[in-house]
C-alpha cells in the first residue's frame, strides 16, 4: 500500500507554463484566425500574399512565438494524458524524450520555414 | 520465553465487542473478533450518538448515571478524535417539567454529575433556535460521537495490540467437547462463502439485542429484550448543545447536532426479531412534533434520514423504559454450566468501556490471568489504523 | 402521500471470493419514502443472507453505505427509493469505482483511510470554521470554543465519481486532496503543501467537479483542490521572496 | 465490470458521458479536441512545408483546401480550436479560485460562446468568401 508519496513529474511548473502558454495561444490565435479567414479577401492567402504577410517582422516573431507556445501546450497536455495512465517511471523517461524531440523538432523546422518564407520577399 | 496467550473469541463488532477486545488485547491475550457484519453495523451504528452526561437517568436510573458520568469524562480523554463536545442542555417546558426540576437537582448531585442552572434568557443567547417558551434550563457535561469511529477507534487500537478482526464472519454454531465446554465456534465467511472454524481458549458472547438468539444454539439463556427505538435526522444544523427534555426517560426527549443536523430520539417498544426493524411512520411523526417542540425551527428543516436502532435491554415483562440501561456480564458456568462461554450485554455507548472492563475481569479471572485493566488513561489510536492492513504494526 | 406500496427490482452486483460476478434481481415491495438501504437490508434479512454491504448509521455521519444506484454515487441511507426510480422501475445496486471489490457491495477502504491519515484529515473541527469560506456563517459566534464533526464523512465517493482515479490509481483524489486544503487552511501546517505539490496531488485534478457532484456532505473537494493550488502557488512565491523554508 | 479497481485500460471510459456531470462533458470536450487539435497542428505544419517548394505547390494544396470538404474539416478544427480555448479559460480561471461556485454556468456560457463562433466562422467561409 503506498499511500502519498509525492513524486515530481507534473509539478506546479509545467502545469503552469501549460495554463501560461494556453492563455497566450487563445490571445495570438484569435489575430492568426481573424487575419487569415475574415481579413484575407479570398478566404485563404496564396503563395505571394503569406510571402508579403511575412515582411513584417512583428509577424515573423509573433508567428515564431505562437508556434512555440501551441507546441509546448500541445505536448504538456500530451504528456499530462498520459500520465493518466499511469505509465511506469522508464516509460515516462521515454515518453519525455520522445515529447522533448518531436517538440524542438516541431519548433526548429517551423522557425526555419517562417524565416525560409520571409527571406522569398527580398 | 513467551508461553503460549490465551485465545478469545469476541462475536459481536459493537461497542462492546471493540473495547473488549482491545481491553483484552492491551492486557496481553489473542483476540479474534468475528461479526456477520461491517465494524457497528447493528445497534452500535444505529446509535444516537449521545455522550450522556448521565443526567438522564440521575432520578430513577442511578446506577447507570454514575456509570455515564465516569465513562464520559473517559471518554472524552480518550476518543476525543470523534467526539464533539459542547455540554447539553436540559430545559422544562411546562409544569410538569418543572415539578421535575427538585428531584433532578438531587439526583444529579447524588451521582457526581455537574449541572449549571442557566437563566431561560441566557440560554436563548446561547442556543437562539431554543424553543422561546423554556421556563428553566440546566447546563449538563453532555457530548456527541459518530457511532462508526468510536467503534472503530477501539478497534484500531484493539488491532495495535494484536487482535485479530474478521468482519463479514457470521458465528454459525458452536463447538463443546462433548462435555458442556465451549472450545471455539463454526464460522461462515460471508466474502467468499467459504465455513471454517475457529478454536478458542474462551468466548465471549457481544452481540447485545442478539445474545438470546446466539446462545440459543447452545440452549443457553439470558433475559435480554431487544428494545427498538426510532431516530430521526434533520438537515440543518439548528443547535451546538445537546437538548433534553427536563422530565423523566420518554419518547423524544433528546435532540443532538451532529455534522450538519439535528437528530432526535427515540421511542421504545419491545420486539423479537430485530434482525430486519421496520421504520414506523407514526413514531417519526412524533419525533417531528418533539423535536419541533425543543427547537421550533425543525419545521422548517427537511428530513434527512429515519432509522430504528434495537436496544439489548437486560430484563423482561416491564415497560422498556422501566428496565435499567446497566449492563451485565454472565459467566455461563453459573447460570447454565456450560464452560467456556461468557456473555456480555445490556449498557449502552456511552458506557461501553467499562463494560469491557468489568467483561475482561472476569474473562481474565475464569483464564487464570491476573492482568489489570489499561484502557482508561490512553488516548485510543486513530480510526482510520483499522484499515490498516495487517502486519503493518506488529 | 398515500400511493401505498411500489413494486420496484433491486438489480444488485454480486461477487464472492475469485467467482466472477453477476447482476442478481431481487423483487421487493417498498414504500417509496423508505431508502435505498432499507430494500437492500432487507434483502438481506429476508431473501439472502450471503449478500454484504458496509452500512453503520444509516443518517448519513458515518459514510460506510456509499454505492453505485443506478450508475450514480449515492449515500444510500438517506437516497429515498422515490428519488432514483418509479413505481414498478429498477434499481441497480453496484459498489464504487475505483475502489478493490472485497465481496458484492464491499469494497476495500484501506488505500482510501491511509490518504485521509496522511492529509491528516480532522474529524474535528471549530464551529466557527467548519463550513465553506464562501457559505453564510450557519450560527451566530458565541465565542465558546465550540467544536463540531467535520462535514467529511469519509464515504469515497468522491473517490469512486472521479475521471482521473478510473485510470490512475496513484492520484491522492478528491476527499484526500479536499482534507489536506481544510487541515492547511486551520493548522498553517506548511508540510501539507509539499506533500500534494506534485503530479499525484493538485496538479492530477482535471476540473471535471465530479467529487462536488455527488458529495453529499457540502466538503465541496473540488472548491478545494482548487483553492489548495492557490495555497500552494502563493506558498511557491513567498518562498522565492524570503528564504526561510 | 470485472474488477473496480483503477485502471489504465479504462481510459476509454473517459469518454463515457453517462450519468455524468457538466464539468465531465467538458472534460471529455477537452480531451477529444485537446487530440484532435494536436493532430491538426501536425498536419497543419507539414502542408506549410508546401510554401517551402514555391508559389505552384502551395497554390495547388491551396486551391484543395478550398474545397467543400476540406472546408468542413477545417470549420471543425476552427470549432474544436473554440470549444478547447473557450473551456480553457474556464479551467484557467477555475484553476486560481475564480469562478469555482459558477463553474457549471461558465461551461454553458463559453459553449455557447463557442457554438456561435463556429456559426459565424461559418457563414464567412461558405457564404462571403
Amino acid at each position: 500500500m503506498p499511500g502519498i508519496q509525492p513524486k515530481a513529474r507534473e509539478g506546479a511548473f509545467l502545469w503552469l507554463i501549460k495554463i501560461l502558454a494556453g492563455l497566450s495561444i487563445v490571445i495570438v490565435l484569435g489575430i492568426h484566425f481573424v487575419v487569415n479567414h475574415l481579413v484575407a479577401p479570398e478566404g485563404l492567402l496564396n503563395y505571394s500574399d503569406v510571402v508579403r504577410y511575412y515582411q513584417n517582422p512583428w509577424v515573423v516573431t509573433m508567428e515564431i512565438f505562437f508556434l512555440i507556445t501551441v507546441v509546448t501546450h500541445a505536448l504538456i497536455g500530451i504528456r499530462s494524458i498520459l500520465l493518466d495512465l499511469n505509465p511506469s517511471d522508464s516509460l515516462l523517461s521515454i515518453i519525455n524524450l520522445i515529447l522533448a524531440v518531436a517538440g524542438v523538432g516541431a519548433v526548429t523546422y517551423g522557425i526555419w520555414l517562417a524565416l525560409e518564407i520571409a527571406s522569398r520577399g527580398q | 520465553m513467551t508461553q503460549t496467550k490465551a485465545h478469545v473469541i469476541i462475536i459481536g463488532a459493537g461497542f462492546t465487542g471493540c473495547a473488549l477486545a482491545y481491553d483484552l488485547a492491551r492486557r496481553g491475550l489473542a483476540v479474534t473478533v468475528v461479526d456477520r457484519g461491517e465494524i457497528a453495523s447493528g445497534t452500535s451504528g444505529r446509535t444516537h450518538g449521545l455522550l450522556h452526561s448521565g443526567a438522564r437517568y440521575c432520578v430513577n436510573d442511578q446506577e447507570s448515571a454514575i456509570e455515564c458520568i465516569h465513562e464520559n469524562i473517559i471518554l472524552r480523554k480518550i476518543a476525543h478524535q470523534c467526539i464533539e463536545y459542547n455540554g447539553g442542555f436540559f430545559v422544562a417546558l411546562n409544569e410538569q417539567d418543572l415539578a421535575y426540576q427538585a428531584r433532578f437537582e438531587i439526583g444529579a448531585q447524588q451521582c457526581g454529575i455537574e449541572i449549571d442552572a442557566i437563566h431561560p434568557q441566557k440560554a436563548r443567547q446561547l442556543e437562539p433556535n431554543l424553543n422561546p417558551a423554556v421556563l428553566a434550563v440546566y447546563h449538563v457535561p453532555d457530548g456527541v460521537f459518530d457511532p462508526l469511529r468510536l467503534a472503530l477507534a477501539f478497534a484500531a487500537s484493539a488491532r495495535f495490540f494484536g487482535a485479530e478482526f474478521l468482519p463479514y464472519h457470521e458465528m454459525e454454531n458452536f463447538l463443546t467437547n462433548g462435555q458442556g465446554t465451549v472450545t471455539g465456534i463454526k464460522l461462515w465467511n460471508r466474502l467468499t462463502n467459504a465455513h471454517s472454524e475457529l478454536k478458542a481458549d474462551l468466548v465471549v458472547n457481544a452481540t447485545g439485542a442478539w445474545a438470546g438468539m446466539i446462545l440459543k444454539k447452545i440452549g443457553a439463556s439470558v433475559v435480554v429484550t431487544p428494545t427498538p427505538g426510532i431516530m430521526v435526522a434533520y438537515n440543518r444544523r439548528l443547535i451546538n448543545r445537546v437538548i433534553n427534555r427536563l422530565n423523566e426517560p420518554g419518547d423524544g426527549d433528546i435532540l443532538i447536532p451532529q455534522r450538519r443536523m439535528v437528530v432526535i430520539g427515540t421511542t421504545s417498544y419491545e420486539a423479537e426479531e430485530v434482525d430486519y426493524i421496520p421504520v414506523e411512520k407514526e413514531q417519526a411523526i412524533q419525533m417531528d412534533r418533539d423535536a419541533i417542540s425543543l427547537v421550533p425551527g425543525v419545521a422548517t428543516c427537511n428530513r434527512r434520514g429515519v432509522y430504528m436502532s434495537a436496544r439489548p435491554l437486560i430484563g423482561k415483562g416491564e415497560a422498556g423504559r422501566s428496565l435499567a440501561r446497566t449492563f451485565k456480564c454472565f459467566d455461563h458456568r453459573e447460570t447454565d454450566g456450560i464452560e467456556g462461554l461468557v456473555t456480555i450485554t445490556g449498557g449502552k455507548a456511552t458506557t461501553c468501556r467499562l463494560m469491557a472492563e468489568k467483561t475482561a475481569d472476569l474473562v481474565c479471572q475464569k483464564l487464570g490471568l491476573t492482568a489489570t485493566c489499561e484502557t482508561a488513561c490512553e488516548p485510543l489510536r486513530s480510526y482510520r489504523e483499522y484499515y490498516r492492513p495487517s502486519g503493518v504494526n506488529r | 402521500m398515500t400511493e401505498g406500496h411500489w413494486h420496484v427490482t433491486f438489480c444488485i452486483y454480486r461477487k464472492k471470493g475469485d467467482q466472477p460476478p453477476f447482476y442478481q434481481d431481487f423483487p421487493l415491495e417498498v414504500d417509496p419514502d423508505e431508502y435505498v438501504l432499507d430494500g437492500i437490508e432487507r434483502i438481506w434479512a429476508f431473501h439472502d443472507r450471503s449478500l454484504t454491504f458496509r452500512h453503520a448509521c444509516h443518517h448519513s455521519t458515518c459514510g460506510a453505505c456509499g454505492m453505485l444506484v443506478n450508475g450514480v454515487e449515492k449515500l444510500t441511507c438517506i437516497t429515498p427509493i422515490r428519488a432514483v426510480t418509479k413505481n414498478g422501475g429498477t434499481i441497480r445496486v453496484e459498489p464504487l469505482r475505483n475502489f478493490p471489490v472485497l465481496s458484492d457491495l464491499v469494497v476495500d477502504m484501506a488505500e482510501f483511510y491511509l490518504r485521509m491519515e496522511q492529509a491528516h484529515a480532522l474529524q474535528v473541527v471549530p464551529v466557527a470554521q467548519s463550513t465553506l469560506p464562501y457559505e453564510p456563517p450557519p450560527f451566530p459566534d458565541d465565542g465558546l470554543p465550540h467544536q463540531r464533526l467535520n462535514d467529511c464523512i469519509e464515504c469515497g465517493m468522491c473517490v469512486s465519481a472521479c475521471p482521473i482515479a478510473l485510470t490512475a490509481s496513484s492520484y491522492q483524489g478528491p476527499a484526500a486532496l479536499a482534507a489536506t486544503q481544510q487541515t492547511y487552511s486551520l493548522t498553517g501546517e506548511k508540510s501539507l503543501l509539499s506533500l500534494v505539490d506534485c503530479a499525484d496531488g493538485v496538479w492530477r485534478c482535471h476540473s471535471g467537479f465530479e467529487c462536488t457532484a455527488v458529495c453529499p456532505s457540502n466538503v465541496d473537494p473540488a472548491w478545494r483542490i482548487m483553492e489548495l493550488r492557490r495555497q500552494v502557488i502563493r506558498h511557491r512565491i513567498q518562498r522565492i521572496f524570503h528564504q526561510d523554508r | 465490470m470485472k474488477n473496480n479497481q483503477p485502471a489504465p485500460g479504462k481510459a476509454l471510459r473517459w469518454f463515457d458521458p453517462r450519468h455524468r456531470q457538466p464539468g465531465t462533458w467538458a472534460f471529455i470536450l477537452n480531451r477529444i479536441t485537446a487530440l484532435g487539435l494536436t493532430l491538426y497542428l501536425a498536419l497543419h505544419l507539414i502542408m506549410l512545408g508546401k510554401l517551402a517548394q514555391g508559389p505552384d505547390a502551395y497554390d495547388t494544396f491551396i486551391a484543395l483546401a478550398k474545397t467543400p470538404w476540406i472546408k468542413v474539416g477545417e470549420l471543425l478544427v476552427i470549432s474544436a480550436g473554440l470549444i478547447h480555448g473557450l473551456n480553457g479559460i474556464r479551467i484557467a480561471l477555475t484553476s486560481f479560485g475564480i469562478g469555482v461556485t459558477v463553474q457549471r454556468q461558465l461551461f454553458w456560457g463559453f459553449l455557447t460562446l463557442a457554438l456561435l463562433g463556429t456559426v459565424i466562422f461559418g457563414y464567412f467561409m461558405f457564404f462571403v468568401h
